[in-house]
């Protein structure tokens, strides 16, 4: 444990809208070296984003509470810190890119003093000093300085994700949290941000949680893969672990076998049957019981316990000990 | 920037047209004449239509309109029935204290309404949110002369600390300000209250949060620039409300302004000085929706960017 | 092979703003036999959109012909239209907007057999309304349920049996798909498929994604800044594409297999639409730009029985 | 709080600026030092129009207030109701009474210095007939001569015996300097600075706020004690009270009825309430059918409780219930009781006249007291069987209703000019003239009337004028209802205040 | 191997029949907007005092007789303070206040609302107009909508009831003209937000003509800010009424009309406070609720602004 720069003991966290409480992380466990990637690979509605906001602590402070767990950066405990204190690594320790960067740029502020604001906030300089560090950051992601004075409207998607990634950077932070960085942007544009991003971690050190649905992606930045589905992984191990290894998870296999290959000339997908569990009542057992096609009486009755070989780890009675039969 | 500004100013002509049609016919249109109000109710009929005849009244509508439409065009407003002096006299000096009253409503508006709007918003459904919006919906609900009397009463008859009616130094218009603000001070609260809840949502707001920026900046940094775009629209009409003056006020506080000068006008049918009025009033109300137009292109660099291509944002 | 359902002859449509005009489709010559798919991909802002709603006539063209069946549908009066709109129908992208928020699933379903369908008794509408709804795969008891309870799949699956309610011949599916999970994604990709091979339907199939195009597609159209690139089968063009753009695009999908090794990222950004210069529109980003590509119009060849390019040096680093 | 401290701070920052910059004395704690003021501020309801003599016979009370301490007339009428010489020492009239000669003293100086000649009285008679405010005087102007700078002959067009009190009293023939008049043009109306000759001059005219009067050190009956006079404008009638005990006026007389118990009891304060010359009335339009009959008009005379009224219209203390039309002072005055009330009789009246189960007539009604008049019918005739629809108007507009006879029953009010039967009678009940909106057509009325005006015995004329009042009484042509009391207040250590019936000023008696 | 999603074609409805149909009852969204409403106590504390109003409105002859109550002169017990058989006293005319608040209270509310549908409805018509068709015909409009704002309300309402005479029916339209602009406002700003939603295309690839999309695509979705806009405009309303009566413009004496009381009996404010106190308060009252009201519906019906 103790090269264990990042890691999430046994998180939970619960939503409470109206009168029903939403289940949305049930008691994840993960864990990352210092430089590693860990892509965090989930359908909607699996608890990846909120895993996120859960670590940067920025849950929505009426409805959503950390039940149980803990996490732990570097070697601070952050669910036990105070809100000044937490405030203070924000930013500095911790930073975070987000989906939709038509959004996330505050529309009347320049770019450059939205970049600016967190050197100020964390690394006080004179004026000319950070505004110096804010242009070759911008360098840094690929855009011009003298565009600093305009305003986020005058961007494409693409360069809007720059900027944000330039503003979380902008300290270099030890952890870097992306939450589907490169969804809402162009195949081209994609990989445009992909790569840089990748160069940018390496030069920085920086580690990076990488939530996505995209396994494509996760194959060409991680290395290792947690998949999640209803609040819980259901497997986890090293990139080879997931795409080379043999056995898998139902999931995994059922994700696999919707992506379109472009090589492959297959006429028909064999999808997943049904829809996506409802959190607010979730299935006895194990969650994917209802969906899967290799369900067993045990899956209806217990939650299955997570079996290791090796860095693979799988939850599900087909592999386990109770559950008797092996692939 | 200046192509746009243009465009606009020439738009306004259209506008005033308008209203100078709209208005010249509903005066000439209604019955009764100026002469039988010059005179009184007892004056003889002969000297009523004398009177008509001198001021022009006689003649057909259309001739009426087209005279007017000249005399305008060379600036020549005419003067009015009552004084006899020309309209304009009468506007330019009541309308300092028209104005004065409008910007002393609009600093407390400004200072009252946004603030616990804000604060409306952050706190929701607290206990605060509850007491604000109630207070301001209490004071907006109620009648203005029924507040200025009770006003009256406790201020300047009992307590004796302010004048009572009337202009002059600077307390006189402390009372018909605190009448006014709180009417459009509550508008402004609720309408600041929904803006903010709105921009608090939005995902600028939670990027800055993980910036690690506190809670206040958040709101006072990020969050209020966008909420108060549409507060500057919805102010900039109420200016323009409080400019026509407020009718009620000036009675109750016997304050000479541009509201009481247009009931003058239009009860003793002096038509010129009812036209100058309006003209004034709508050009003055024009130039304002101007000015808050170019207010939130200088705020909202989006805007700013539409009108450089000279395109009118609506 | 007969004549195709449905063909474009120089179709354009320009947008007029303040900078100037915006060329959202400029001169495209498509065209889709009865029964196929033809997949139109291209990057965001390269109109791909607007050529399928051109074509329904959602949104008035410029110029060019659609020909459907032989007849330029453009020429049609207001009559016309409605009666085609029987035969050519539309699946949209979002599940959450493409709805109405104030009608029931049956009312939606029913509301196009209502104007443009035959049947007029309300009992035998519900049963075709059953039908359709068990056809793509909804629970009866969603009947009177409202969109906002439902989740994007379901949403989705509601538009599709909208869409098949008068028994159109030609859909345009404008990203049917791009705003579902995976596993949904693949539910309606088989849905559809499985209506084609039954009904025998005619898609336009659009979408950014090229492994979906892929998969679902007959012949595929690439499209860049309102112009078709490359026209070619749907093997042909994962073979052996042709146009710079195309092979850039091809470079860029990350696999979801270990050793692929990506292409080589191309640079820049998308030019503006508004007002382009003559000449190719992928230049300032082309490796192989040369002055031959600028100032005049390219021709629309075709290379290859069936294969067609816009480009006059694709044949340089093969 | 530390969410704003931005915010907060601001906020009080300016409302204590607001405040303290409110540092000029308010106009209440006045200086009473000891030497005894010399400035007085009088309240008045309404902003007059123009300051011109010839507007100021019109109904427009505040010009007369404000104009009878600028001019003066050739005569006067003193507290005892006789005519006294003022600009003219001594007057002669033709035995056929179509001449009056006017030997005019040569002592009367202008504000401005000029001495005031017959030239100058000839321009204000031409300026008043022209101006044809008071038709009825200037009606019977021939000619005007200015023989010489002291001699004033006016000739009529035939004898009219109440001509020389109507000179005496009418605020339109007050003498205005010619030369000053004609130089100022159309500001003259604004600023009338050096046209008069009386005990005040003009100063300023703050439009909406006050007119500025000073006085007149060389005035030739002497300098008046207040120096300096302020008529500012009070539009609410309640904040009129409120500035009287405040001390912020010193005079208010438009004090409405209802503040004046209170102000009764307020020591600091001395409340004068006399019987106006203004009659209320009720017109019953006998050009329509239902009127004709007599018996229709007594049975609405019958259905009204005069006293209950008064209470219901001016809070009881602000008329006198009258049978009369004409006013006890008024020459020619007969007195009449009014009717009883008496719904049985009324319901019989109706019944006799075709209407066993009542009436339904309109009211027309502009603001003000006639609203209230309209109120209160509507609800006391209700019991005699009579149902009264009000129709409101704008003031003007209800001129024009009644002047096209549209109107049923319009409650009228009216002053005569002079205190001369002629004057209080002719425009109500003679043949045709505008405010005869009875519609009242009887021969022997009209006879009366014209040799009523040219009758120069006193006697024969009262005879005369009782008889048109009998005619008008017995047939129930017109209801008179009641005289409006005029009541204004003031500070209580002003001497020589007290109310006048015609609501004037005379700031030259009043001191401290 | 075919999945079982797509059924196949000929298969027999039977499960399917009728009875089915019926069995689930249609959710109607109201039914959320009501469970939101429920939620702010403060849109409940306005709902409630609107149902004390609307009852006092509709059995006012029950509660009092019109004729002999709040008519009827009776000068003996004139100005007498509230008293057990006068609950509000009486006014200068002997009328009971009582009887006439809550006769008030019919004609207030109904000129409220009156003028309020009106403009409303109006303001539909042009606001949709203008927000669908866009181009020419939302300029012309807007820019008549600007010469009618630029003209002082009390304008309207002073040349109209000059013109016509005293009566309600010129109020409401004086009030009514006044109001438009703003209510074609927020409908426009609405309506372009919602025809821009695909449901809209979709109905015009369904064939639906143009008034059929407007009436049960657009307007329905439209509706939340325009319900919230009415509520607000109802109590606005009622304060208007009040100030023009205060310059002698309101309703023809003596229908009981709380503004026209208001303003009437500031003379008595000093002596008998309670003439003034009660009508103030009815209009404060209704006011308040309907702002209320509009507050909280102006919450439920915009999901998104649920916590």
């Amino acid at each position: 444990m103790s090269d264990k720069f990042f890691s999430i003991e046994n998180l939970s966290v619960e939503y409470i809208a109206d009168d029903e409480v939403v289940k949305a992380v049930n008691g994840i466990t993960l864990s990352m070296k210092r430089g590693e990637t860990l892509g965090l690979v989930g359908e909607t509605g699996a608890g990846k984003t909120t895993s996120a906001l859960a670590v940067m602590r920025l849950l929505p402070p009426r409805t959503g509470r950390v039940v149980s767990g803990s996490i732990t950066v570097g070697d601070i405990d952050i669910l036990s810190l105070s809100e000044p204190e937490m405030r203070k690594l924000r930013g500095e320790l911790v930073a975070m890119i987000y989906q939709d960067p038509m959004t996330s740029l505050n529309p009347v502020i320049t770019v450059g003093d939205q970049i600016l604001e967190v050197l100020e906030l964390h690394k006080r300089q004179s004026k000319a000093a950070m505004k110096a560090r804010v242009a070759e950051l911008l360098e840094l992601v690929g855009i011009s300085a003298e565009r600093a004075d305009e305003y986020p409207h005058q961007f494409s998607g693409g360069m809007r994700q720059r900027v944000v990634i330039a503003m979380a950077l902008a300290c270099e932070p030890e952890l870097l949290i992306a939450d589907e960085p490169t969804t809402a942007l162009d195949v081209t544009i994609q990989a445009q941000v992909l790569q840089m991003i990748r160069e940018l971690k390496t030069k920085l050190n920086t580690s990076m949680l990488l939530i996505t649905h995209d396994l494509g992606v996760v194959a060409h930045t991680c290395d290792n893969v947690a998949i999640m589905y209803a609040g819980e992984i259901v497997e986890q191990g090293t990139v080879a672990d997931i795409f080379n290894g043999k056995r898998h998870h139902p999931y995994t296999n059922g994700l696999f076998g919707s992506i379109p290959r472009l090589n492959k000339q297959s006429k028909r997908l064999n999808p997943i049957e049904g829809m996506l569990p409802d959190p607010t009542n979730l299935p006895e057992g194990c969650n994917f019981s209802p969906r899967c096609p290799s369900c067993m009486e045990i899956c209806k009755i217990k939650s299955p316990r997570f079996v290791q070989s090796g860095t693979h780890r799988i939850a599900c009675h087909l592999y386990s000990s109770e559950g008797g039969a092996n692939a | 920037m200046y192509r746009y500004v243009i465009k606009r100013l020439l738009l306004i002509i259209p506008i005033l047209l308008g209203v100078i049609l709209i208005v010249f016919t509903i005066m000439n249109v209604t019955p009764g004449d100026p002469g039988r109000h010059m005179l009184g109710m007892s004056a003889p009929q002969e000297a009523v239509d004398a009177l008509n005849e001198t001021l022009g009244y006689n003649d057909p509508f259309p001739v009426r309109l087209l005279n007017y439409l000249k005399n305008m065009v060379r600036l020549d407003f005419g003067n009015s029935y009552r004084t006899k002096q020309p309209v304009f006299d009468e506007i330019i000096n009541r309308f300092p204290v028209t104005f004065k009253l409008a910007i002393g409503t609009m600093i407390l508006t400004i200072l009252i309404g946004i603030p616990l709007g804000v604060l409306a918003a952050v706190r929701q459904y607290s206990k605060l949110d509850m007491i604000t919006t109630f207070t301001a919906l209490l004071l907006a609900a109620a009648p203005s002369f029924w507040l200025a009397l009770l006003m009256i009463l406790l201020f300047s008859l009992y307590l004796n600390i302010l004048p009572p009616n009337g202009i002059g130094s600077f307390s006189h218009y402390i009372m018909p300000m605190l009448t006014q603000a709180v009417v459009y001070a509550a508008s402004t609260l609720r309408m600041t209250r929904t803006t903010m809840l709105e921009a608090i949502r939005q995902d600028y707001v939670r990027t800055a949060r993980g910036k690690g920026a506190s809670e206040a900046r958040v709101i006072w940094r990020h969050a209020i620039k966008n909420a108060l775009l549409p507060v500057i629209t919805s102010l900039g009409m109420s200016f323009g409300a409080m400019l026509g003056g407020t009718i009620v006020i000036e009675q109750v506080f016997s304050m000479p302004g541009l509201g009481s000068l247009v009931i003058l006008a239009i009860t003793t049918k002096d038509i010129p000085q009812t036209m100058a009025v309006t003209i004034f009033l709508a050009t003055l109300f024009c130039m304002i929706m101007l000015v808050v137009d170019l207010l939130y292109a200088f705020i909202d660099p989006r805007v700013k960017t539409r009108y450089l291509q000279g395109r009118l944002a609506r | 092979m007969n004549r195709p359902l449905i063909q474009t002859v120089n179709l354009k449509k320009y947008f007029n703003t303040p900078r100037g005009k915006l060329h959202a489709v400029d001169n495209i010559n498509l065209s889709i036999n009865r029964g196929q798919t033809l997949g139109v991909v291209g990057e965001s802002g390269c109109g791909k959109s607007t050529l399928g709603r051109v074509l329904l006539r959602l949104v008035e063209a410029t110029g060019g012909q659609v020909l459907y069946n032989g007849e330029d549908i453009l020429q049609y009066n207001a009559k016309q239209v409605k009666k085609m709109r029987a035969k050519m129908q539309m699946i949209f992208q979002d599940p959450y907007a493409s709805l109405n928020p104030r009608m029931t699933v049956s009312e939606i379903i029913a509301e196009p057999i209502r104007i443009l369908g035959t049947i007029t008794d309300s009992r035998e509408l519900n049963r075709k309304v059953f039908r359709l709804m068990s056809t793509v795969g909804l629970a009866g008891r969603l009947v009177n349920a409202y969109p906002h309870e439902l989740d994007g799949g379901r949403r989705q699956r509601i538009g599709v049996a909208r869409a098949l309610a008068v028994d159109p011949e030609f859909i345009v599916c404008d990203e049917p798909v791009s705003a579902l999970d995976v596993s949904i994604q693949a539910q309606i990709l088989n849905l559809l498929m499985d209506l084609q091979d039954e009904m025998g339907l005619t898609y336009m199939f659009i979408t950014h994604d090229l492994s979906v195009v892929r998969h679902i597609s007959n012949n595929i159209a690439v499209m860049y800044l309102g112009q078709c690139v490359e026209l070619c089968s749907a093997e042909e063009l994962f073979r052996n594409p042709l146009h710079p753009y195309t092979r850039a695009l091809l470079a860029a999908i990350p696999e979801p297999d270990l050793n692929h090794r990506m292409g080589e990222i191309i640079k820049g950004e998308l030019t503006s639409p508004i007002a382009p210069p003559a000449g190719c529109r992928f230049a300032n980003r082309c490796k192989h730009c040369a002055d031959e590509c600028l100032r005049q119009e390219l021709s629309f060849s075709e290379v290859t029985p069936g294969h067609f390019v816009m480009c006059k040096r694709y044949s340089d680093d093969i | 709080m530390k969410l704003f401290p931005k915010f907060m701070v601001l906020t009080l920052a300016m409302l204590m600026l607001l405040t303290a910059c409110g540092g000029e004395k308010t106009g209440i704690s006045d200086d009473n030092s000891i030497s005894p003021r010399s400035d007085l501020v009088i309240g008045i309801i309404t902003e007059p129009t123009a300051l011109i003599p010839s507007t100021a016979a019109s109904d427009a009370q505040s010009n007369g207030r404000i104009v009878d301490n600028i001019y003066e007339g050739l005569l006067y009428v003193d507290e005892s109701g006789n005519i006294q010489p003022n600009i003219a020492e001594s007057w002669e009239i033709s035995t056929d009474g179509l001449t009056y000669t006017f030997r005019l003293r040569d002592d009367v100086k202008f504000h401005n210095g000029d001495i005031l000649t017959a030239e100058d009285v000839k321009y204000t008679f031409d300026e008043c007939a022209k101006a044809g405010y008071s038709v009825e005087i200037t009606g019977t102007f021939a000619e005007t001569i200015a023989e010489d700078d002291t001699t004033f002959v006016l000739k009529l067009t035939m004898p009219s015996s109440p001509m020389l009190r109507n000179i005496a009293v009418a605020r339109g023939l007050y003498i205005m300097n010619k030369a000053v008049a004609e130089q100022l043009g159309d500001k003259f109306s604004v600023a009338p600075v050096g046209a008069g000759s009386g005990p005040y001059k003009f100063e300023s005219w703050e439009s909406g706020q006050n007119v500025c009067l000073v006085s007149n050190e060389e005035y030739r009956k002497g300098a008046p004690s207040i120096k300096k006079v302020v008529f500012k404008f009070i539009k609410e009638a309640s904040a009129g009270a409120i500035a009287l005990e405040t001390g912020n006026v010193d005079i208010y007389g438009d004090v409405s009825m209802v503040d004046v118990p209170n102000l009764q009891n307020n020591k600091d304060l001395q409340v004068s309430l006399i019987q106006g010359d203004y009659v209320y009335y009720l017109c019953m339009n006998q050009k329509k059918d239902i009127f004709k009959d007599i018996r229709v008009r007594q049975a609405i005379a019958y259905s009204l409780n005069l006293d209950e009224l008064i209470m219901a219209v001016t809070n009881g203390i602000g008329g006198t219930k009258t049978g009369s039309l004409t006013t006890p002072s008024c020459f020619g005055y007969k007195k009449y009781d009014p009717v009883e009330q008496d719904f049985e009789k009324a319901k019989q009246l109706l019944a006799e006249a075709g209407y066993p189960d009542g009436i339904t007539i309109e009211v027309a009604i502009s603001d003000g007291s006639r609203k209230k008049i309209g109120e209160t019918m509507k609800g006391m005739l209700k019991n005699a069987g009579i149902n009264v629809e009000l129709k409101g108007f704008e003031i003007s507009a209800l001129a024009d209703y009644c002047t096209k006879d549209n109107h049923d029953i319009v409650p009228m009010v009216a002053k005569g000019y002079i205190y001369d039967a002629d004057s209080e009678l002719t425009d109500k009940v003679v043949t045709g003239t505008w405010g005869n909106f009875s519609r009242i057509s009887i021969p022997r009325i009209d006879e009366l009337m014209a040799l009523g005006r040219q009758e120069p015995d006193d006697a024969r004329r009262i005879e005369m004028y009782h008889e048109v009042q009998d005619i008008v009484h017995d047939g129930y042509h017109i209801i008179p209802l009641y005289y409006v009391n005029n009541v204004s207040a003031a500070d209580v250590k002003l001497k020589g205040f007290k109310t006048r019936p015609d609501l004037s000023y005379h700031v030259w008696e009043l001191s401290w | 191997m075919k999945t079982n999603q797509v059924g196949n074609f000929a298969q027999d409805l039977s499960e399917y029949d009728e009875q089915l149909f019926k069995e689930y009852k249609k959710v109607n969204p109201v039914v959320g907007v009501w469970r939101r409403l429920k939620k702010s106590k403060l849109a409940m504390l306005g709902l409630f005092f609107l149902l004390v109003l609307a009852f006092a409105a509709i059995f006012a002859d029950f509660i009092c007789d019109y004729e002999s109550m709040a008519i009827e002169l009776n000068i003996a017990n004139r100005l007498q303070g509230p008293s057990i058989e006068h609950w509000f006293g009486t006014d200068g005319q002997g009328r009971d206040l009582f009887a006439r608040v809550i006769h008030g209270a019919r004609v207030s509310l109904g000129l409220g609302l009156t003028c309020t549908a009106l403009s409303a409805l109006l303001g539909l018509i042009l606001g949709s107009i203008c927000g669908y068709f866009g181009g020419v015909i939302d300029n012309v409009i807007m820019r008549v909508l600007d010469c009618v704002m630029c003209i002082p309300g009390v304008l309207m309402a002073l040349a109209l009831v000059a013109a016509m005479g005293q009566s309600t029916a010129n109020l409401i339209i004086a009030l009514t003209v006044s109001y438009i602009p703003s209510f074609t406002r927020i409908v426009r700003a609405s309506v372009i937000s919602v025809a821009g939603n695909e449901y809209v295309e979709a109905a015009r690839a369904s064939g639906l003509d143009t008034p059929r999309i407007i009436s049960k695509y657009i307007l329905p979705n439209a509706a939340g800010p325009v319900i919230v806009e009415i509520t607000m405009n109802v109590a606005s309303i009622i304060k208007a009424v009040a100030s023009l009566s205060f310059i002698g413009l309101g309703v023809v004496p003596p229908t009981p009309e709380w503004g026209v009381m208001l303003s009437e009996s500031r003379e008595f404010m000093r002596y008998s406070p309670y003439l003034v106190i009660f009508p103030g308060l009815a209009i404060i009252i209704t006011s308040l609720a309907f702002n209320l009201l509009g507050d909280g519906l102006r919450d439920a019906l915009d999901p998104r602004l649920k916590d």
